[in-house]
C-alpha cells in the first residue's frame, strides 16, 4: 500500500450486458441498454456521445458508485463491488473538499494511503506544476475560477497515480492552449505508466486525438454505436501530436464518430 | 380532554347541613397534596353540593410558595399552605403584593414530620454533628430542623451540613449512605423508617418548644370580606371533615386516598400524625384567636436569621394577617 | 445519502446488495418489494431490541439488582399502566370506583398534554421560522441575536413563577412555556441554515427578477428546509422534556402533572408508566416529522 | 452567505455598501478598517437596545404595571446581585455577617454550575458526536434511533430521581442530567448533517483510498460540521435550561440552586438577577462558539 | 412588469477604470487590473482567455454579485448595486434549484414577474423545446445529466427575456451537435431582440463565429489584450454560418485572437 508508483494489474474492465435505468417518480427512466464492452490493460479509451446519453452513469458504474439495473462489470475478473483507489474518477463537476486548501486536496489520495512525507510533497508539487497550480497551493477550491477546480480535480486524481483512470469531459472548462498542454502531459503520462483511461469528451477532434479506441453512444436508450480502433501510427509510431492531425486516417475517423453522433442523435 | 373535571363518584354526595342556594360566589381554591380535611372536603364535593349556586374552581399547587405567586397574580381566592410561607406572606415586603389572611388550621404538624436518623446509634439531634441532613428546604420541615439544630445549639452553617432534597429523593440518597437524616413527611418518612431509619425527633417536638408549624387555610381579605357567608360555609365544611376523620376515619381515609391516589390504608396512617382542630378549638386563644400570630411572629423572627425575610413585622401586624372569624362563626 | 448504506456510496439501489438480474420483469416493482422487505426487516429489527430491553429490565428487577422503589418490574409499571386507564376501586374490595388517576385516564393525559404541546410548538414554527429567516437575513440578526439566546438559555424552573403571574395559572402559561422550549432551537436552526444557503442561488434568483420577499420564498426557505426540519424535531423533543416543568403547578390533566404527583407519592410505577407514554407519544411524533422531512426534501446530498 | 449583507447578494465586501476608491491605499487595511467600524456599529445597536430595555423595565415597575413579587425594580435586582457578591450582614442591623448568599458568593454558584455544563456537554460531544455519525453512516442509526428518541424527550424532572439513586446526590448525577439534556441535540444535528453530506463527496474520496473510518474523519465529519456546530449551540442552551433541574438536590454552590432556593423563599429580585446572569453566560458562551463556527467553516455557502 | 417582451433600453454598459483584487488569507489577490470597456447596446461581445484570468470576476461584477475593488460599473447610466432582472446571468456552475422540477426552474422567473399562465406555460414550453428538454420536463435538476443541467439553466434564462444576457461558458458541457444548434438559435435570438450578450467561451471558434465584438484577457491580473469588431459581412450583410468560417477575415481574426491568449499566458 504504501508504494505511490504500483504496477499497473493486467487485467481488463470488462462490462457484459449492463444495462441501467433510473426510477424518477415512479416511472422508469432507461439510461444505459445491454452493454457489451471489455477494455483491455492500457487502452486509452475515448467516448463521446450526445448530451444526456448515458456516458456519465456508464461511467459512475464503472467506478462503483451504483449498481447497475442489470449485468455486470468486473475489473480484472473480480466484480465491482464499489469505489476502489485503484479506479480514480475525474468527475464531471469538480468535489473538490472545501474545508481543504488545494495542496491538501491534491495530497489527499496519498496522505490516506500514507505515502511517506517525502514522496507526497514530492509527486504533489509535481501534479500541482503540471495543472499550474503552484501559486494556488495554499488557497480553497472556493476561491479558484472553474477552470482551475478543474485542474485541481486532475491533479489529485493523477497524483494518486490509479490504475485505472475514469476522467468524465476534464478538459471541458479549459482554454484552449491549458487544454492542449494538459492533452498532451496526459498523453506522455498514459505512454509511461501503461494505465487504462476511459475519457468522456464532447469534442470529436479530442476523442479521435487522445484515444487509443473510440467509442460514441447514441441516447435514450445508451448504446455503443461507433467502436473504433484510433492508434494512428505514422511510419509504425504513434504519430506525433503535430502530424496525427493531417493524417488522412484521423479526418476520416473524425467524420465517423461526428456522423455516429449525429445519427444516433436524429430520432431523438 | 378539559381540565377541571372532579371527582365522578363521590360528587353526588349530600350536603350535611341545609344547603345555601343564595351563595352564588366563584371560589377558586389551591390546594397541596396534604392528608387533612381540605382534601375530604374537596373529594366529596362538599362545598359544591352546599352551595349549589358557587362556582368552585380546585388549584393544584405543588408547594405554598407557588400558593402565594397564585395570589399575586391574582389567580386564586383560597389557599392551604404552610407556617413559613404565610409569615413570609404576612411581612413586608410580599404582604404588599398578597393581601391575604389566615382563616384556617387544616392541621398541627404533629410526628408526621419527623428527623429519621440512619445510624441506629444516634438517638440525639447533637450527635448529627458533622453529619449530612436532608430536608426540603422552605418548608415546614427546614423550620423544624433549624429550630431543633438551634435549640441543641448546634450552628446549621458550620455543625451540619443541610441539603436541600426533595422529599421523594431521598430514599436513593439514604440508600447510597449520602445523607445522615432527613426531616421529612410522609411517605417517605415511612419508607425511610422501614428502611432502617430511626425517628429521633419530630415536630411534635420542637412544637413543644414553642415553635409549632401548621398547614394553614388563608383567603384574600377582599374576598373573605366580601363573601361571608361562603366562608362560613367553608369552614363548616372544614369542620365537618374534621370531625370525619376523628369520628368515621375509614370514610376520610379512602377520600384522601382517592386524592392522593393512595391506599386508604397508607391515608389512614398518616393522618397519625397530625392534629386536626375542630372551629371551636382554632377559633381559641390558642390558635386563630391569639397564639397563631404570636407564633407567626416568632417564625419570622426566625426566618429573618436565616435570610428568608429583610424586615419582621410588628405583633399587631401579624395579628392582622390572622381572621378567626370563620372559625368562630362556623362553631356557632 | 440514503438511509441504510451511506458510505459504501452505491446510494441508488437500496439495501445495499445488488439486484439479480430479472429478465423483463419491470425494475419499479422490484424496487418496490426490496423496499417492503428492508420496512419487514428493520421492524423485526426493533421489535427484537425491544424485547431484549424489557427482558434485561425484567432479570435486573427480578434478581433484584434494584430496589423496585427506583425501578419496579415490567408486571408493575404494566399493572399501574392499566390502573390509570381504567375504572377501578381506590383498594381491593373497596366499592369506590375512582377513574383512572386523579379522575382522568391515563391517555386523557396524554392528550392533554399533547394539545398543550401541538399549541405551544406550532407558534413555535410560526415565530421561530419567520424569526430565523428574518434575524438570518437582515440587521435584525444582530440586534436580537443576544436576545435569543438569553432566552434560551432560561432555566423553565426559574421564570414559570413569572409566565403564571403574567398568564395564569390556566393553559396559557403552560403554553408558553413549551412555545419558549420550542421556538428557540426552531429559530436558531433556521438561522444556521440560512447562513448555508449557496450565495450563488440567491444570486440566480435575484437575477432572474425576486424581490427581497421572493427571494426568502423561493429560494432562501426551501434550501434551509432540511435544517429548520431537524430543528423542529429538536424543538419537539425539548417542549416534550418541559412538560413536567409546565404542569408542577395545576397541571392535572397532564401526563407530566402526573408525573410529578405520582413522584411525590412515591409511586415509581406509575411515574415510570407516564415517562415510557412519553417516550412513546414522541418517538411517534418524531417518526412523523421524519416522513414529513422525507417528502420535503429529497434532493438532500444530491445537489 | 455573508452575516449582514446577505440578501442584497453582494457578498463580498462586508457592509453593503461599495467603498469608495481609494487611490494606492491598501485594500486589505481598508476592509480591516470597514471591520472595526462595524464592530463598533454593532457595540453601539446593542448597547442602545439593552439601555432601552432597562428603561422600559424600570418604568413598568415604577408606574407600578407588575406587583414586584413577580417583576422587581431594576434598582431591587441589582442590589440583590450585589449582595449577593459581597460579605454582608444577615439583615439591617444585624452584626452578623455571611457571605454572599447560601455561604458563597452569586459567582463562585455561577462557576460551580459552569464546571458542571462543561462536563456535560463535553461528554455530550463525545458521545453525540461519534453515536450521530455512526448512526447516520450504519444500520445502527435504524436500530438506535427510537431509543434516541426517546431518551432526548424525557422531562428531566422525571428521571432525575432515578440519576440520584444511581449515582448519588453529588455532582455526578448533576452531570449526567446536564450530559443527557445536551447530548441528543448534538446527536440529532449530526445525524442531520451526515444525511446532507454530497454524495460525490464520499465518492470522490472513497475513490483516493479511503478506508470507511477515513471516509468518517476525512469527509463526513468535515461536511457535517456546520450541522453539528448548531447542535452543539442548542445543547449548550439546553444545558443552561437544565441547570435548575438539576440543581433543585443538593445543589449549592449553583446558580441554579441557588435560584430555586431563592424562588422558594419568594425572594424575586435574587431569582431575577440568577436569570439576568445565566442569560448573560449563556450568551458570553455562545459568542465564543460562534467564533469558533466561523474559524472553522469558513466555506459556508460557497461550496 | 407584467409583459413577458420587453423592449430592450438603448443604453449601453460601461465600466471605467475597474479593478479588483480578492483577500485571501490576509494577502490580495489582484483578479482584474483597470478595465474600461464600453458594451454598446445590441452588441454581441464574446470574451476569451485563459483559465484563471478574470472572466467569471468580470461577469459578476458586471451581474452585481459583487463590488468592485476600484472604478465603476454602470448600465444605462446607471450604477450597478446588485443583480437585477434586466441582467440575466448562465452561470458557469449551474445553478438550478433543486426543490423545482426543470419546468419549475424554468418558468421561474415569468413566475416571479407574475406573468400570465397562458403566457407563461408558452414561453416555458418554447424554452424547454429549444434547448431540448421537453420529455424531462418533470425530472428535478438532480435528475439531469451534466449538460442537460446547462441546457436547463440557459433556458431558464432566456426564458425570462433580459435585456442583457451574461453567459459564462454556457455551452461548455454540451457535444459538439447540440453546441452548434444552441449557438444558431441563440444568434436568432439576438438578432431578432437586438439584446445585449456578454458570452464568456474558451473556443476560439466560437468566440469569433458569435461574437460581434471579441474581446480576449490576459491574466494575473486581468487586463484586456485585444478588442475587436467581428462583425464579418459578405455583401454587406451578416454572413450565413456556413460561410462564416471560410471568410479570409474570419480565419485571420481567429489566428489574431488565438495569439493574443497565447501572448498573455506566455509570462505566467
Ligand atoms: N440521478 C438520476 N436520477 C434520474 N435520472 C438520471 C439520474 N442521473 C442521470 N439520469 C438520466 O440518465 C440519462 C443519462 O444521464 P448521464 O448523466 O449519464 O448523461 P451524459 O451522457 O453524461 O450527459 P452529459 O454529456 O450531458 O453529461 C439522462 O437522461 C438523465 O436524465
Ligand atoms: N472567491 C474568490 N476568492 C478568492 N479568489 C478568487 C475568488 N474567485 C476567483 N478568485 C481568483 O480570481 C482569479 C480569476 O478568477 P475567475 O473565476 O474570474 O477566472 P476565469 O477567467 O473565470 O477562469 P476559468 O476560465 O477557469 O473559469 C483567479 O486567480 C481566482 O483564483
Ligand atoms: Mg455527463
Ligand atoms: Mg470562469
Amino acid at each position: 500500500m504504501a508504494d505511490a508508483v504500483r504496477t499497473p494489474h493486467r487485467q481488463p474492465v470488462e462490462i457484459a450486458g449492463l444495462s441501467h435505468h433510473f426510477v424518477v417518480g415512479g416511472a422508469e427512466v432507461p439510461a444505459l441498454d445491454r452493454i457489451d464492452l471489455t477494455i483491455e490493460p492500457g487502452e486509452f479509451v475515448t467516448l463521446a456521445g450526445p448530451s444526456g446519453c448515458g456516458k456519465t452513469t456508464l461511467l459512475r458504474l464503472l467506478a462503483g458508485f451504483m449498481r447497475p439495473s442489470e449485468g455486470t462489470v468486473s475489473v480484472a475478473g473480480e466484480p465491482v463491488r464499489g469505489p476502489s483507489e485503484e479506479r480514480g474518477v475525474v468527475f464531471q463537476q469538480a468535489t473538490l473538499f472545501p474545508w481543504l486548501s488545494v495542496r491538501r486536496n491534491v495530497e489527499l489520495g496519498l496522505r490516506l494511503r500514507k505515502v511517506d512525507k517525502a514522496e507526497r510533497e514530492e509527486r504533489t508539487r509535481q501534479h500541482l506544476e503540471l495543472v499550474g497550480l503552484t501559486d494556488f497551493a495554499d488557497h480553497r477550491p472556493y476561491e479558484l475560477s472553474g477552470g482551475m477546480q478543474q485542474r485541481c480535480q486532475i491533479a489529485r486524481v493523477l497524483a494518486n497515480d490509479p490504475d485505472i483512470v475514469l476522467m468524465d469531459e476534464p478538459f471541458g472548462a479549459l482554454d484552449a492552449l491549458t487544454r492542449e498542454r494538459l492533452q498532451e502531459e496526459l498523453l506522455e503520462i498514459w505512454r509511461a505508466t501503461g494505465k487504462t483511461v476511459l475519457f468522456i469528451t464532447h469534442s470529436v477532434d479530442e476523442a479521435v486525438f487522445l484515444g487509443s479506441r473510440v467509442l460514441v453512444m447514441s441516447p435514450r436508450p445508451g448504446r455503443i454505436v461507433l467502436d473504433e480502433s484510433a492508434v494512428l501510427t505514422e511510419n509504425g509510431e504513434r504519430a506525433a501530436p503535430d502530424h496525427l492531425r493531417a493524417l488522412p486516417r484521423f479526418v476520416e475517423l473524425r467524420e465517423a464518430v461526428r456522423e455516429a453522433i449525429v445519427a444516433g442523435q436524429q430520432p431523438a | 380532554v378539559e381540565s377541571g373535571r372532579e371527582s365522578t363518584t363521590a360528587a353526588d354526595s349530600d350536603c350535611p347541613f341545609e344547603p345555601d342556594e343564595s351563595i352564588e360566589t366563584t371560589a377558586r381554591i389551591a390546594w397541596q397534596p396534604i392528608p387533612n380535611g381540605d382534601l375530604v372536603v374537596k373529594d366529596l364535593g362538599l362545598l359544591e353540593a352546599c352551595m349549589p349556586n358557587a362556582k368552585i374552581e380546585w388549584v393544584q399547587a405543588a408547594s405554598g410558595g407557588d400558593v402565594v405567586e397564585y395570589y399575586g397574580g391574582g389567580d386564586v381566592d383560597l389557599g392551604l399552605m404552610g407556617s413559613s410561607p404565610a409569615t413570609i406572606a404576612s411581612s413586608e415586603p410580599k404582604v404588599r403584593d398578597v393581601d391575604l389572611a389566615v382563616v384556617w388550621i387544616h392541621d398541627v404538624i404533629g410526628d408526621a414530620e419527623s428527623l429519621v436518623v440512619k445510624d441506629e446509634n444516634v438517638t440525639e439531634i447533637s450527635q448529627l454533628k458533622g453529619g449530612k441532613i436532608a430536608v426540603p428546604f422552605s418548608s415546614t420541615a427546614h423550620y423544624s430542623l433549624l429550630q431543633a439544630l438551634i435549640e441543641e445549639g448546634i450552628d446549621p452553617n458550620k455543625d451540619v451540613k443541610i441539603i436541600n432534597l426533595a422529599p421523594e429523593k431521598m430514599p436513593g440518597a439514604w440508600q447510597g449512605d449520602q445523607i445522615d437524616a432527613a426531616w421529612v413527611w410522609d411517605p417517605t418518612q415511612s419508607q425511610l423508617l422501614d428502611d432502617g431509619g430511626t425517628r429521633i425527633l419530630s415536630s411534635e417536638d420542637t412544637a413543644e418548644a414553642g415553635r409549632p408549624t401548621f398547614d394553614l387555610g388563608t383567603v384574600d381579605r377582599t374576598f373573605a370580606a366580601e363573601n361571608e357567608e361562603f366562608m362560613t360555609m367553608w369552614a363548616k365544611l372544614q369542620d365537618h371533615a374534621v370531625k370525619m376523620i376523628a369520628d368515621d376515619p375509614d370514610a376520610a381515609a379512602e377520600s384522601v386516598a382517592v386524592v392522593l391516589g393512595i391506599e386508604p390504608d397508607a391515608a389512614r396512617a398518616q393522618f397519625e400524625g397530625l392534629t386536626y382542630l375542630t372551629a371551636e378549638e382554632q377559633a381559641g386563644q390558642d390558635y386563630l384567636g391569639g397564639k397563631l400570630a404570636e407564633d407567626m411572629l416568632t417564625t419570622a423572627k426566625f426566618l429573618l436569621d436565616q435570610g428568608g425575610i429583610t424586615k419582621v413585622g410588628t405583633p399587631e401586624e401579624y395579628a392582622e394577617h390572622v381572621d378567626a372569624g370563620p372559625a368562630r362563626r362556623a362553631s356557632e | 445519502m440514503t438511509d441504510t448504506s451511506v458510505d459504501t456510496g452505491a446510494g441508488t439501489t437500496a439495501g445495499g446488495r445488488a439486484p439479480q438480474p430479472t429478465g423483463g420483469n419491470g425494475a419499479a416493482a422490484l424496487e418496490r418489494r426490496a423496499k417492503r422487505a428492508q420496512r419487514l426487516r428493520r421492524l423485526g429489527l426493533h421489535t427484537a431490541s425491544l424485547v431484549g430491553l424489557i427482558l434485561v429490565w425484567w432479570l435486573v428487577t427480578r434478581l433484584e439488582l434494584v430496589r423496585p422503589l427506583y425501578l419496579p418490574s415490567p408486571g408493575a409499571v404494566w399493572d399501574a399502566f392499566v390502573t390509570a386507564n381504567t375504572d377501578h376501586p381506590v383498594s381491593e374490595g373497596s366499592d369506590r370506583i375512582v377513574r383512572g388517576e386523579q379522575n382522568y385516564y391515563l391517555w386523557e393525559h396524554l392528550v392533554a398534554s399533547l394539545q398543550r404541546i401541538a399549541i405551544g410548538v406550532a407558534a413555535g414554527v410560526v415565530v421561530g421560522v419567520p424569526l430565523g429567516l428574518l434575524m438570518g437575513t437582515t440587521w435584525l440578526g444582530v440586534l436580537l441575536e443576544p436576545y435569543l439566546n438569553f432566552v434560551r438559555s432560561l432555566p423553565p424552573l426559574a421564570y414559570v413563577g413569572l409566565l403564571i403571574a403574567w398568564f395564569g395559572i390556566g393553559d396559557t402559561s403552560k403554553i408558553w412555556l413549551l412555545f419558549l422550549a420550542a421556538f428557540p432551537p426552531i429559530a436558531v436552526a433556521t438561522i444556521s441554515g440560512v447562513k448555508g444557503v449557496r450565495e450563488d442561488q440567491v444570486n440566480a434568483v435575484l437575477t432572474l427578477g425576486a424581490s427581497r420577499r421572493q427571494t426568502l420564498t423561493t429560494v432562501v426557505l426551501p434550501s434551509t428546509l432540511p435544517e429548520v426540519l431537524t430543528g423542529l424535531r429538536v424543538g419537539v423533543g425539548f417542549a416534550w422534556t418541559t412538560v413536567v416543568a409546565a404542569e408542577i403547578d395545576n397541571g392535572i390533566p397532564g401526563i407530566g402533572g402526573l408525573a410529578y404527583l405520582a413522584g411525590g407519592q412515591l409511586r415509581t410505577d406509575l411515574v415510570i408508566a407516564c415517562i415510557i407514554v412519553i417516550g412513546f407519544a414522541a418517538i411517534a411524533l418524531d417518526l412523523g416529522l421524519k416522513y414529513l422531512e422525507r417528502a420535503l426534501v429529497p434532493w438532500r446530498g444530491k445537489a
